[in-house]
C-alpha cells in the first residue's frame, strides 16, 4: 500500500470527521493506502510540517495557505471538502452592537497563527484600522476558548459555527444575548479546510495518483460522516488520545460541519477560489496578499478522483 | 567565703537523639569564684562544650542546680553577662573587623558615640589597631581569634567563655595569644571559663584545672594552680609547671578508654 | 512524625480560603444569570449554586476530587479517559527527557571540568540556553524532528523536556567533578595515577552527591518540559493536552483535573527520585540518616 | 592552574558563538534550507535590524510589563512569606510540605486559569510570573535563613538578641547567597512564563504573541529575531543579578575566589 | 658517609601569584639519609608543606638541586616512592576502609590477591584488624588517621612523608598515634618526612629537627637529636627532651615576626 502522512490543522476532533471515518471504516485501505493522521496543536505549522517534510497532504485554510504560498513556501490545493465558511464573529448583544458600524472602539477576539487572515480581510474592507490606531478596533488575540466573551474582556470573538458558538451557548447565554456575523452573510467567506501539498511534488505523476485515491476515499468519509454524525462522532472520540473529548461536542459538531461540506464533492470551485483572492487581495492598505496567486490550486487530482 | 561567681550542684544533662539518650553531663559538682581562670580539659565527647554552654544558659541541664551570680544562667544571658568566644572565630563575613565587634554593641543598643570609643578600646586591648575597616579574610587566623575575643569584651560582660578558642591555630602563634589572654584577664579581673585540648595551655593560664572524663561526661579532678599570677613564657620549664601537667595527664590518661 | 498536625491544620485552612474565594469568585456569574433571568438569589441558593457550576472561575475543591475521582479510580487504567493512563504518557516523556538530560548533563560537566577551553566556551553558552524560552523554540523542534524522520512526537518532546533538565545536572555535576581538593588530586598523583584513574577513582564517585542533589531539581525541569511539550506543540494525549483540551472546550473541570494529576505525578516523581537518592547514597556508603 | 584573563572569558565564547552562525550560515545556504523551517543568521539580523520599533514593543509589553512585575511581585510575596513562616516553627512544618507540592505543580498549566482571572493585558502574564517564581524564592529564602551556623546563632543568643535582631544583622545577610541563587532562577523562569501565557489570550503585541502569530505566517526569521531578543534579555537579566550579586555578597567564599 | 637518600642543595621556589612572586623556599639545604625520622616545624606559611611536596615532585623547585636516591623527585615519585599522608585523613567515604586502603594499589595494578594480603597486613600493622570492612565515618578521627597511614604503607614505598598527619586529632589520641608512628618507623625501617606544628611531638618522633621561618621560607636550624630510638611516653618529661624543646621554642621564636 502507498503511504499517506496527512498533517491537521487543529486537535482531534469531529471538523476532521471524514478521515478519520475514510481511516477507520478502511476506505483508504481499499483505495491500497496507508494512511497516518497527524493531528496538530497551538505550535504546529502545517505548512511547515509539509516542508520539513513530516507531511505528504495537509489540512489547511485557504487565506492561510496563501499567505504561505505568497511567503515562499508553494503549496497548492486540490480538492476542497469545505465549501462553505463556518467562521463567524460573536458578540454579547450588552456590548451594544448591532452592526459592523458599532466595531469601532470596541475590543474583538481573534485568532492567530494564521487564522486571523478572513478577520483581517474583513477589516480592511470595512475601512477599520486593527492596529490600535484612532477609530479602530482593539484586536485582542484569543486564546483556545470562548472565556474573553463570558467574562467580558471582548465584546465580540471569533467562533466557529460548529464549535466555539455553542460553548458559548452552553455556557448559558442564551442565543437573544448574543449577535452573530457569519463570515458567509457579510459576504467575506473564504475557504476554510481544503487538502493542500507541495507543488513539486505535483510533478509526479504516482503521487498524483495516489493523491487522487486519497481524496477519493476521504470524500466518501466525508459522505459517511455526514449522515452518520453519531458514528462519525463515536470514530473522532476513538482517535482522540488525550481522551479529553465528549460525544455531546462532537456529535454537535459533525452535525454543523456536515453543513458546510453540502453541496460538493470535494473538488474546489473556481468560483469560490476566486471570491477568496479576491476578498485577501482587497484588504484596503494591508492585503493579506499582494498578487494575484499563479498556479495555486489544480483540478486535476479531484477530476481524476472523482471522474 | 564569699559566694561563688558561677555554681554548679549535681548537674545532669541527658540529649535524647535518635539513638538513644547521650548522658552528656553527670552530677557535675563546681564553684567557680569572681576572677578565676578556669580550664576545662578532656578527650572529645566529655562535656566540655556542653558545661560551658550550661553555664551561658545556652543548654539547660536536666538535673541539678546551677546558678550564675544567684540567678539562673538564662536570666544571666539576659542581662548580658557572658561574653562567648568559639572555637572558630566565626566573625561575620559581611562586617568590617570594627563592624563586628560593633554587632553586640547595636544589639545592646549603646549609644552611638559609645561604640565607636569601645571598638576603639578593645582593639587596642587585643592590639589590632589600625585594622577596624579591614575585612575578617583580609587577616590571619590568629588576628582574626584575637578580633572575635576584642567582640565578647566589647560590652563588659561579667564573665568570658572561651570553647577552645585557639584549637586552630599553630603553637607560636598560641603562645602569643595565650600571653595576651593573660594580660587581659590581670587588666580587666574578669571571671573566665576556658576549655582546651591542650595540657600546657591549661596549666599555663589557668587559676583552676577541671579535668573531665566522658561516658557519661564528669569531673575527675579539680586542680588548684600555685603559680603565682604573673606567669612568663619561660614559666612552662620549671618544676612545678611539669609537676601539674603531669598530674592534669594523669588524670587525663585514667579517664580515657582509647 | 511531628509534621501531620501542622499539615492537616495548613490544608484545612487552605480548603476553607478555597471555599470562600470560590464563593466570591463564581458568584458574579450566578447573579449575572439571575439578572438575565429577572429573579434574585439567595445566600444559600448562591452557595450551592458557586459549588456546582459546570464553568466556574475557580471549581470547588470537591468538584475537583470528584473529577480525579472519576478519571482515576472508576476508569479501567487503559482507557484514553483515565487520568492514570494520560499521565503515564506525561511520565514517558519526562523519563525520556531527563535520560536524554542526565546523560547530556554528565557529558557537557565532563568536558568542562576536564579542558580549560571546553570551561572557558561551554559554560557561558549553557547558562544562555536557559535564558530562551524552549516554548518559542518548540515549533521548529517539531519541524526538525519532523524533517529528520521522526516519526512520533515522542522525540521533539523529550527533547524540550532534556532540555530544561539537562541544566540543573550540568551545574551540579561541573561542580561535584571539581570538588576533589588539591590535596586529594595530590594523593593520587603520588601514586604516580593517570588521569584516567584520576577521573574514575576520584572526580567521578566526588562528583556522585552533587549529582543525586540535582535529580530531584532536573526531575521537576524534565516533567515542566514535557508538561509544557504537550501544551504546546502536540496537543495528541498526556496531561498537558489535557489542560489544553480542556480550555479549549471549556471544561474547566478537566483542566483543573489534570493540573492537580500533574501536580500528584511530580510530587511522586521527586519522592521516588528522593527515594532513589537515599539508596543510591547508602549504596556509596552514605551514613543513614 | 592558569588564570582566565577578561579577554579569554570573553573571546572563548564568543568565538564558539561565531563559529556556530558561521556554520549556521554555511548550512543553510548550502542545503538550501528552506527559510520557513530555518532562517539563516543574516536573514534573523536583516529581520531585527528592520523591525527595532516592534521587536521593542514586544520586549516592554512582554519583559518590562510581564516578565519583571511578575518578578518582583513573586519576590516580595516569597520573601513575606518566608518572614511570617520562618517566624512560626508551626507554619513552617505545616506549609513548608504544601508549599514543596505547589512547587511541583507545573505552574504554566495555570496560564489559561490567570487569563480568565486577570484578563488578557500583562496583568495576567505578571499573574503566572509571579505564581512561577514565588516557589523558588520561598524555597531558597527559607533554606537561606535556615543556613545559618547554628554557633553563629548560639552567638546572638548569648548577646540576648531579639528574633528580630538575629534576622536583621545574621539571617538575613546569611541568606543573600541563597536569595541570589534563587532569583538566578526566577528571571529565566519569569521569561518563559510571561512567554507562555501569552499563547492563552494576549493583546496585538508581545513577544509570545510575535512567536506564534509570525511563526503562523512561516516568518522564521521574525520568530527567531524574538528568540534573540529573549536570550540577550535573560542573559543580561542573569548578568545584572549576578552583577549585584557580586556587590551585595562580596564577602561570599564563592565570590572572592580566583 | 653514605649517600643521602634525599638531597637538597639551595633550592628554591617562588610561586607566582596574582599579588606578585612569592618566595615559599630560599636557599633550602638539607640531607636526609635512609632510616631517618625528620620533623619540620615552623609557623604557618614558612615553607613545610612546599618543602615536603618538592620532596615528593608535587611542586618543581625554582632554583638549586634536589634529589631522591640520585633521580628526580618527578621520576621517584613516578616509580612510586612515596607514601604521603595528609593533614585531614582523606579517607574516600565511598570506599570501606579496606577500599581505602586497596586504592593505591588498584591504581598501581598489583595482583587481586596480592592486594587483599597487604591490606591485611597494613591494617593489622596499625591495629585496625577487623575494620576493613567499615566505612569512614564509622570510625573515629584517630582510627581514621590510622587508616590513611596504612593506606600510605600499604604499597611500601621507600619514603614516608607525613603533612601534619595528627593535626586534627585531641592530645590523647595523639600521644597514641604518636607512640605507634614510632613503633612502625622502628618495624619498617622508613624514612620519615613529618610535618607539625607541635613542639613535643617533633621532639618526641625525630632523629632530625628542621625548625622553619617564613618570608621567605628557609631553615633557621636543625639539631640533631640524641634521643634514644626506643621512647616510652613518659620521655618527655626528661631533662634532655625538655632541653631539645626549648631549643626548637627558641629557634621557633627567633625566626617568628608575628
Ligand atoms: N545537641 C546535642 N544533641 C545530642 N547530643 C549532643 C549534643 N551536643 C553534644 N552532644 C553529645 O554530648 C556529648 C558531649 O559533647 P560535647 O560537645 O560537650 O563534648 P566536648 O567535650 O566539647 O568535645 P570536643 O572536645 O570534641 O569539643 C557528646 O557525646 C556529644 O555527642
Ligand atoms: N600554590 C601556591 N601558590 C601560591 N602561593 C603558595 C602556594 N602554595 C603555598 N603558597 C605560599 O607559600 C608559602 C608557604 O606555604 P606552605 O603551605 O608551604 O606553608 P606551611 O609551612 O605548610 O604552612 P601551614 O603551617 O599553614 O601549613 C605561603 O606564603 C603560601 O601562601
Ligand atoms: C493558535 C491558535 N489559536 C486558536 C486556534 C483556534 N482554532 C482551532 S481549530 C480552529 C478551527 C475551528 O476549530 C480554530 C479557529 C488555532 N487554531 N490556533
Ligand atoms: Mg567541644
Ligand atoms: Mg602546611
Amino acid at each position: 500500500a502507498d503511504e499517506v502522512t496527512l498533517q491537521l490543522k487543529w486537535v482531534t476532533q469531529a471538523q476532521f470527521g471524514g478521515y478519520y471515518v475514510a481511516l477507520e471504516k478502511g476506505y483508504y485501505e481499499e483505495a491500497d493506502l496507508d494512511v497516518t493522521i497527524k493531528p496538530g496543536g497551538p505550535d504546529v505549522a502545517p505548512v511547515q510540517v509539509l516542508l520539513g517534510g513530516g507531511a505528504d497532504v495537509m489540512v489547511d485554510w485557504m487565506p492561510s495557505a496563501l499567505a504561505a504560498r505568497e511567503n515562499g513556501a508553494p503549496v497548492v490545493n486540490i480538492a476542497q471538502p469545505f465549501k462553505k465558511s463556518g467562521m463567524m464573529l460573536t458578540c454579547l448583544k450588552e456590548s451594544g452592537i448591532t452592526g459592523p458600524d458599532d466595531f469601532p472602539n470596541k475590543t474583538l477576539g481573534v485568532w492567530f497563527y494564521g487564522n486571523e487572515y478572513p478577520f483581517l480581510s474583513w477589516m480592511g474592507k470595512l475601512g477599520i484600522p486593527t492596529d490600535g490606531s484612532e477609530g479602530g478596533v482593539t484586536v485582542l488575540k484569543q486564546g483556545f476558548n470562548v472565556d474573553p466573551l463570558l467574562q467580558k474582556q471582548a465584546a465580540c470573538i471569533s467562533t466557529m459555527t460548529y464549535n466555539e458558538y455553542w460553548q458559548v451557548i452552553d455556557a448559558g447565554i442564551s442565543p437573544e444575548d448574543l449577535v452573530t456575523f457569519k463570515y458567509e452573510d457579510q459576504g467575506v467567506a473564504t475557504l476554510e479546510d481544503g487538502l493542500y501539498v507541495l507543488e513539486e511534488s505535483l510533478t509526479d505523476e504516482a503521487f498524483k495518483d495516489k493523491m487522487a485515491r486519497f481524496v477519493k476515499a476521504s470524500m466518501e468519509g466525508w459522505k459517511y460522516a455526514a449522515e452518520h454524525p453519531e458514528e462519525a462522532a463515536e470514530i473522532v472520540l476513538e482517535y482522540d488520545e488525550t481522551g479529553a473529548q465528549t460525544m455531546t461536542h462532537q456529535v454537535r459538531m459533525m452535525t454543523e460541519v456536515a453543513k458546510l461540506i453540502e453541496g460538493t464533492e470535494g473538488a474546489l470551485d473556481v468560483g469560490d477560489y476566486e471570491r477568496t483572492v479576491a476578498s485577501l487581495l482587497s484588504g484596503g492598505s494591508d492585503p493579506v496578499i499582494t498578487k494575484e496567486p499563479v498556479g495555486a490550486y489544480t483540478l486535476d487530482i479531484t477530476d481524476a478522483a472523482l471522474k | 567565703m564569699k559566694k561563688p561567681v558561677i555554681d554548679a550542684q549535681a548537674v545532669d544533662l541527658t540529649f535524647q537523639t535518635g539513638d538513644g539518650p547521650v548522658h552528656a553531663l553527670k552530677d557535675v559538682n563546681l564553684q567557680i569564684n569572681k576572677g578565676d581562670f578556669v580550664s576545662f580539659i578532656g578527650p572529645s565527647g566529655c562535656g566540655k562544650t556542653t558545661f560551658l554552654r550550661c553555664i551561658a544558659g545556652l543548654e539547660t541541664p536536666t538535673g541539678g542546680k546551677l546558678t550564675v551570680n544567684g540567678i539562673s544562667p538564662e536570666e544571666a544571658r539576659k542581662s548580658r553577662a557572658y561574653g562567648y568566644v568559639f572555637q572558630a572565630a566565626g566573625l561575620y563575613p559581611w562586617r568590617t573587623i570594627a563592624g563586628n565587634i560593633k554587632l553586640p554593641l547595636e544589639i545592646m543598643e549603646f549609644p552611638k558615640a559609645d561604640q565607636e570609643k569601645r571598638v576603639e578600646k578593645v582593639l587596642e586591648l587585643v592590639d589590632l589597631k589600625g585594622f577596624g575597616k579591614k575585612y575578617p579574610w583580609q587577616l590571619s587566623g590568629g588576628m582574626q581569634q584575637r578580633a572575635s575575643i576584642a567582640r565578647a569584651l566589647a560590652f563588659d560582660a561579667e564573665i568570658l567563655l572561651m570553647d577552645e578558642p585557639f584549637g586552630a591555630l599553630d603553637e607560636i602563634v598560641r603562645d602569643k595569644l595565650n600571653e595576651e589572654v593573660l594580660r587581659l584577664w590581670a587588666a580587666t579581673n574578669k571571671t573566665i571559663g576556658f576549655v582546651t585540648h591542650s595540657i600546657p595551655e591549661a596549666v599555663y593560664l589557668s587559676t583552676k584545672i577541671v579535668v573531665m572524663s566522658p561516658r557519661p561526661g564528669r569531673i575527675t579532678d579539680v586542680i588548684d594552680s600555685p603559680l603565682p599570677k604573673e606567669r612568663p613564657l619561660e614559666i612552662r620549664d620549671t618544676p612545678e609547671f611539669i609537676e601539674i601537667a603531669h598530674r592534669v595527664r594523669d588524670g587525663l590518661r585514667a579517664g580515657h578508654d582509647l | 512524625m511531628n509534621k501531620i498536625v501542622p499539615v492537616l491544620t495548613v490544608l484545612a485552612v487552605l480548603i476553607v480560603i478555597w471555599y470562600a474565594a470560590a464563593v466570591k469568585m463564581n458568584s458574579t456569574w450566578t447573579f449575572d444569570q439571575a439578572e438575565r433571568a429577572g429573579t434574585e438569589v439567595s445566600f444559600s441558593e448562591l452557595v450551592t449554586d458557586t459549588m456546582s457550576q459546570t464553568r466556574p472561575l475557580l471549581p470547588a475543591p470537591h468538584q475537583i476530587a470528584t473529577e480525579l475521582w472519576k478519571t482515576t479510580v472508576e476508569k479501567k487504567i487503559t482507557s484514553k479517559r483515565s487520568m492514570i493512563y494520560q499521565g503515564s504518557i506525561t511520565l514517558k516523556t519526562t523519563l525520556l527527557g531527563f535520560g536524554f538530560g542526565i546523560v547530556i548533563g554528565i557529558a557537557l560537566a565532563t568536558v568542562i571540568v576536564l579542558s580549560r577551553v571546553g570551561r572557558l566556551t561551554l559554560m557561558p553558552w549553557a547558562i544562555i540556553s536557559q535564558t530562551i524560552p524552549i516554548v518559542a523554540l518548540a515549533p521548529i523542534i517539531v519541524v526538525l524532528s519532523n524533517a529528520a524522520g521522526t516519526g512520533t512526537l515522542m522525540v521533539p518532546k523529550a527533547i524540550i523536556a532534556a532540555y530544561l533538565s539537562f541544566y540543573p545536572v550540568l551545574v551540579s555535576m561541573v561542580k561535584g567533578l571539581s570538588s576533589p581538593d588539591q590535596m586529594q588530586l595530590d594523593l593520587l598523583k603520588t601514586y604516580g595515577a593517570s588521569q584516567r584513574d584520576v577521573f574514575w577513582k576520584l572526580r567521578l564517585p566526588s562528583s556522585m552527591p552533587y549529582f543525586f542533589a540535582s535529580l530531584k531539581v532536573s526531575v521537576a525541569a524534565a516533567f515542566v518540559g514535557a508538561v509544557v511539550a504537550e501544551l504546546s506543540t502536540s496537543a495528541i494525549a498526556g496531561l498537558g493536552a489535557r489542560m489544553l483540551i480542556g480550555s479549549q472546550f471549556g471544561e474547566p473541570m478537566i483542566m483543573w483535573a489534570a493540573l492537580f494529576a500533574a501536580a500528584i505525578l511530580a510530587a511522586i516523581l521527586i519522592f521516588l527520585v528522593g527515594g532513589f537518592e537515599k539508596l543510591a547514597r547508602y549504596m556509596m556508603g552514605g551514613r543513614a540518616v | 592552574m592558569k588564570t582566565d584573563s577578561t579577554f579569554e572569558k570573553l573571546a572563548w565564547p564568543v568565538g564558539f558563538g561565531l563559529l556556530v552562525l558561521v556554520l549556521w550560515e554555511i548550512g543553510v545556504r548550502v542545503f538550501g534550507i528552506s527559510p520557513a523551517i530555518l532562517p539563516a543568521p543574516s536573514a534573523i539580523l536583516a529581520a531585527m535590524a528592520g523591525s527595532l520599533p516592534i521587536l521593542w514593543e514586544d520586549w516592554v509589553q512582554t519583559v518590562v510589563k510581564g516578565a519583571l512585575n511578575g518578578l518582583w511581585m513573586g519576590s516580595l510575596a516569597a520573601l513575606v512569606v518566608a518572614l511570617v513562616i520562618d517566624r512560626f516553627d508551626f507554619l513552617k512544618r505545616g506549609l513548608m510540605p504544601v508549599a514543596n507540592f505547589f512547587a511541583a505543580l507545573p505552574i504554566v498549566g495555570l496560564a489559561p486559569i490567570m487569563v480568565m482571572w486577570f484578563g488578557f493585558d500583562w496583568q495576567s502574564k505578571a499573574a503566572v510570573v509571579a505564581v512561577m517564581v514565588f516557589f523558588p524564592m520561598l524555597v531558597n529564602i527559607l533554606g537561606g535563613l535556615a543556613a545559618v551556623d547554628p554557633m553563629q546563632r548560639d552567638l546572638m543568643r548569648t548577646y540576648g538578641a531579639s528574633h528580630v535582631q538575629t534576622l536583621r544583622k545574621l539571617r538575613g545577610p546569611a541568606a543573600l547567597p541563597f536569595v541570589f541563587n534563587g532569583l538566578k532562577i526566577a528571571t529565566s523562569l519569569a521569561l518563559i512564563g510571561a512567554i507562555v501565557a501569552e499563547y492563552f489570550g494576549s493583546p496585538i503585541r508581545g513577544m509570545g504573541f510575535r512567536i506564534t502569530t509570525e511563526m503562523g505566517r512561516l516568518a522564521t526569521d521574525m520568530v527567531w529575531a524574538e528568540i534573540v531578543v529573549s536570550a540577550v534579555t535573560g542573559t543580561a537579566l542573569y548578568g545584572l543579578v549576578a552583577g549585584i550579586e557580586k556587590r551585595v555578597t562580596f564577602w561570599h567564599p564563592s565570590q572572592r575566589g580566583s
